[in-house]
């Protein structure tokens, strides 16, 4: 094991499935010659040549369309949207070109495409810089939707996602890409599709995505010591959701709640209630609770009000037990 | 210029005229699902510029892209089966007239989207550059379409990059039922080619023997890697948009007029005062035409209707 | 009362507000000479000149974006765009700009502009005309998210939504388009934000929208016949929700059943499941049941067993009442 | 020229100048959150052709906005507590360097996603045809937003429509760590303007006089109804694309070879050889600047970091 941080699992990725993989290419705005503007891809360019790295003008549309057509070609772009607000602007070419492609042709294509795209707030960045917009690509039957918390999953997931035949819309988080963690010296991968229980307890589920995975296990210590033990899913995957792991679990604890960055209403926690409220409603002992942003633009320096965290999971994970 | 080549060419757009004619008959009927968009009056952009292209070349196509597809090689069965939305279509009745993709003839899809294809067929010229061959990518799309972004962010990477990427605008004057004056202050829309640093040119697209030409010159530079260009062909939409459009803000007068433009008739006449062509010649082509129709639209009718099995399927590998 | 066809009514909507408050103005492609691809437009050319009804080149973030600078400066745009699908071109200027502007300016600006486009399938469109995308713009603070289902609805939904100060999407249905119904001779609003009892019923609560309001009443008459009497809740407003109106009626029935057309999974009906089940779990003699679409993209000629239909309804009100 | 109008000019140069060495300043602190983005080194591009504006005249803002919006005449303080995320900034702190907006003076917002303030900024321009007055539109956009597809859709529409808009693309060579020959293979980005039929001028962007007697002539003529144009202004960034980013892309000559292009040195030696200025008046501007830099400061940090009560305001009126 090593101990690397978040941004540089993701560099490490890259790195090997380059080298294991010639038609993996990486293409975006400044990630050739300036390394990312999170510096992701720094080192890329020096290994692999200007080829395979590709610095792009500000054309995000043009770029995910660029690798649609060279992903049906059998290459594996690997693009690069700098803040996950700017999907918005090549929303068409995911939505209605990339996520659509093998379907509508009836199969005839294999789209085998990454978008990496960093979403969340943390840094004061304001209300165009800051967002978590996951659920709507998981209303996007075609694409899966990755969205990993720790170094170690970070990097598993992205080189299964490199690998897979499908578009994967891969969620980093800009607060996180400082964030160290052990991770194997050897090859490995982390399954698309597959939640992680993160701490296991008994008494509450709390299922929470990227950065409030970590909200939440702050959360749980902060409980463990009220003796209120816990279980802390990591959903790491938002489409297809881990459906197995989180009846699991709830069927344990009777209890849950989720956790997530984005606005809470109509987010990721949506879905997941709905679900458990419609296949397993009599294992619930208390209400389904969400834990999420409230209904506003991210604002500039108001963000430490706005952003979710461990004390809101305490509050939920509490409520859930009163009742 | 051979003579199998011009006879040829003659076939595909008496073909595509022909087809699209039955089409919108068959769809008159009732028994096609959907929109259709026919491209009659314009057979000579697609044939001119795709008998400049090689089998293995690519094709990005648009919503009113039937006869690009014919040129690239379509198989008029599975063509016709697509249109009708059954198994044995192209894309097993997914897709229908708006979407047909071809992957064995690198016909890289139509798109609903206006300007939806254009950075698509980067991806395709991208992936030629990447493996080191020479297939070059043609680009169709309408003149409404050079005003979405997607035309503009496509243009310049490409030229940038040096794709080998021949960009063909189909300017049949009209955006749906908007002139191109109501869409643009622009006459010609290959000037727009200059704001990328490429070539473009405009052409007479009633021509196919012009537009073959300029195609030629075009594509064989992109072959070279000598970077994308921009042509466009200048020619007329006769009939409404969609099948169904009873193009009530045309005059008659002007429906007529563009008429006179006919790139059939005017190929034809060259072909017979060349001698390559008589009379009977042509009452044969369009015999052998009529049957293949015949047997596509037989074809594509005793194809199974797609059912519920398929529905799930293909939505991932 | 009258009769008129749905488009009618907002052809009629639209009339009346441009002629009622001068800085209204419609702006979108064809819908001035042509009238509108679906004719919504038809007649205003005529009746308020070219100064008021704009037909434009294929550019729908500029559209957006000229109407957002309009509406800071006091004008009403309204804007159509031809179909929800395309939306996705104009993504960045919905979400970012338009909803954004008030509140990221500290109310500098008010934002009353209003984007009108149908959704749906019914017509064999195929993939990229014919998606319900309404719960992606729900996700979005700062917008209103109308889906009228009837003429009168949609009619008083449209002047409410041209009368606010605020951004409103408001999503029609293509296959509504020819549906017939009463409408008063007299000017008349419905208010955004109140959902509607298109039917009352004591046994199981079905929460729809769009066409699958019409769906849900046909469900209801067949339910009627088996002696089971269905509450059908025309939800009319995707955001704000009308949470009272629903949570009545399931204090009522304690039964719930949500039925769109949007693909199913993070649907609306994923928001309403997560709702009810977070404030109101113990009313509940049953899980909660949503219809929608599969997780698919729409195809061509497989649409019929791709749309959620009456029979979709009633058997997820007999699976609930059989609970 | 009047002699005030040119000190005028000057004093606003240095004023933008060293507020944002101020705010360079007062960032490496940790005083200010969220990003910063300056543009010392272009200052004679806003206050070139915001000289030219009316007061009652629109302007559309970029990421890079300080200059802008001072050029325009916005309140020190309230700009300055703004930046600092407070409660008496223009925004309420909800806005920051990137989204800084004044109603009353025509800023209609910076903007942080690339090309997004453009289509914006033609609905003040239509606003001003609509409601019949001949208030002009600036707006603003970097050489890497000339890319974007919203560049494009906003001026073809503006041109066709002739709408009261200046196009003013700020040409620093560089989109963040991206040099112009990597995002286009074009040299002058004015020529894009034929792409609609409208004009384009490239001028010296450092030169404030000039800047300014070309943004006279194209908001003239936008005021009297004849449409839009594109002015590209080619400056230099001398800091990195944010506060903070030590251009490590770029070697150290370079970066001292810009400074050479100085617009405010360029300026004051012209005022101080024409005898507007001597150096004694140029310490006096320093102070009077530095004084009101000093207030605006000491204002911002008194202003009360907003509480949470302003959270849930204005998402709707
Ligand atoms: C993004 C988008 N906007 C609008 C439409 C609706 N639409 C379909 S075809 C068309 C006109 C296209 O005109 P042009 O590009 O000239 O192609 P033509 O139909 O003339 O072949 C429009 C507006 C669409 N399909 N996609
Ligand atoms: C749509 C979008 N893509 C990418 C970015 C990230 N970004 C911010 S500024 C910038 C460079 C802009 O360059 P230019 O337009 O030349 O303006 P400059 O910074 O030089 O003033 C980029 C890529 C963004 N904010 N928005
Ligand atoms: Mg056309
Ligand atoms: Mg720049």
């Amino acid at each position: 094991m090593k101990e690397v941080r978040y941004i540089r699992a993701i560099t490490e990725a890259l790195n090997e499935e380059m080298a294991r993989d010639e038609s993996v290419f990486v293409i975006g705005e400044d990630v050739a010659y300036p390394g990312g503007s999170f510096s992701a891809t720094r080192g890329l360019l020096e290994e692999f040549g200007e080829r395979r790295v590709k610095d792009t003008p500000i054309s995000e549309a043009a770029i995910v369309g660029l690798a649609l057509g060279a992903a049906t070609q059998g290459l594996r772009p690997v693009v690069e949207i700098m803040f996950m607000d700017f999907l918005t602007v090549c929303m068409d070419q995911i939505v209605n070109q990339v996520a659509k492609t093998r379907y509508m042709f009836g199969g005839q294509y294999q789209v085998p495409l990454v978008i990496r795209t960093p979403c969340g707030g943390g840094l004061n960045a304001g209300p165009q810089h800051s967002q978590c917009l996951e659920s709507w690509f998981a209303h996007v039957p075609g694409l899966k939707v990755v969205m990993p918390a720790t170094p170690y999953d970070v990097k598993g997931l992205l080189k299964a996602s490199i690998r897979d035949d499908n578009p994967v819309l891969f969620v980093e988080n800009k607060a996180l890409y400082g964030l160290k963690g052990e991770i194997p010296e050897e090859d490995y991968l982390v399954p698309i599709g597959k939640a992680d229980v993160k701490k296991p307890g008994k008494d509450v589920t709390v299922v929470a995505t990227s950065r409030m995975v970590h909200q939440s296990l702050e959360a749980a210590r902060t409980l463990f010591e009220e003796g209120i033990e816990v279980e802390v899913i990591d959903l790491r995957t938002i489409s297809p959701l881990d459906k197995e792991t989180i009846f699991q679990s709830v069927e344990k604890t009777s209890r849950l709640v989720v956790a997530h960055e984005a606005v809470k209403t109509f987010g990721v926690g949506a879905e997941i209630a709905a679900m458990v409220a419609e296949e397993m409603i009599d294992c619930l002992d208390a209400p389904i609770l969400r834990v999420g942003a409230p209904f506003t633009p991210v604002p500039f320096n108001l963000e430490r009000f706005y952003l979710p965290n461990a004390e809101d999971v305490v509050r939920a994970v509490k409520k859930a037990l009163a009742y | 210029m051979k003579k199998e080549t011009l006879l040829q060419m003659h076939y595909m757009m008496l073909k595509i005229r022909r087809v699209e004619e039955r089409i919108l008959e068959i769809f008159a009927q009732g028994k096609i699902p959907g929109f259709i968009h026919v491209s009659i009056g314009q057979e000579a952009v697609p044939v001119g510029v795709c008998s400049a292209l090689r089998p293995d070349d690519y094709l990005s196509n648009t919503h009113r892209g039937h006869g690009q597809a014919l040129a690239k090689g379509a198989d008029l069965k599975r063509f016709m089966a697509e249109i009708y939305g059954r198994k044995d279509g192209y894309c097993q009745g997914k897709a229908g007239s708006m979407h047909i993709a071809c992957n064995d003839l690198g016909v890289i899809g139509s798109n609903g989207v206006v300007g939806g294809g254009i950075p698509i067929s980067l991806g395709t010229a991208f992936a030629s550059v990447y493996k080191g061959n020479d297939r070059v990518t043609v680009c169709f799309f309408g003149d409404g379409a050079t005003n979405e972004g997607t035309f503009h962010e496509s243009l310049n990477l490409a030229a940038l990059w040096n794709l080998p990427v021949v960009f063909c605008c189909e300017n049949n004057g009209w955006a749906e039922f908007t002139p191109q004056k109501v869409h643009t202050k622009l006459e010609n829309l290959s000037i727009r080619a200059e704001s990328y640093g490429m070539p473009g040119v405009t052409v007479d697209g009633n021509d196919v023997l012009i537009v073959k030409e300029e195609a030629e010159k075009l594509i064989a530079r992109a072959r070279k890697g000598e970077g994308p260009s921009l042509l466009e062909c200048k020619t007329h939409r006769w009939f409404g948009h969609f099948a169904g459009d009873a193009q009530k803000y045309r005059s008659a007068q002007e429906i007529e007029e563009v008429k006179s433009f006919d790139p059939i008739l005017k190929f034809q006449k060259l072909l017979l005062e060349k001698k390559h062509l008589n009379p009977k010649d042509i009452e044969e082509t369009e015999a052998k035409i009529k049957s293949e129709i015949d047997e596509a639209v037989a074809f594509a009718e005793k194809s199974p209707i797609p059912g519920i099995e398929g529905l799930l399927e293909n939505v991932y590998t």
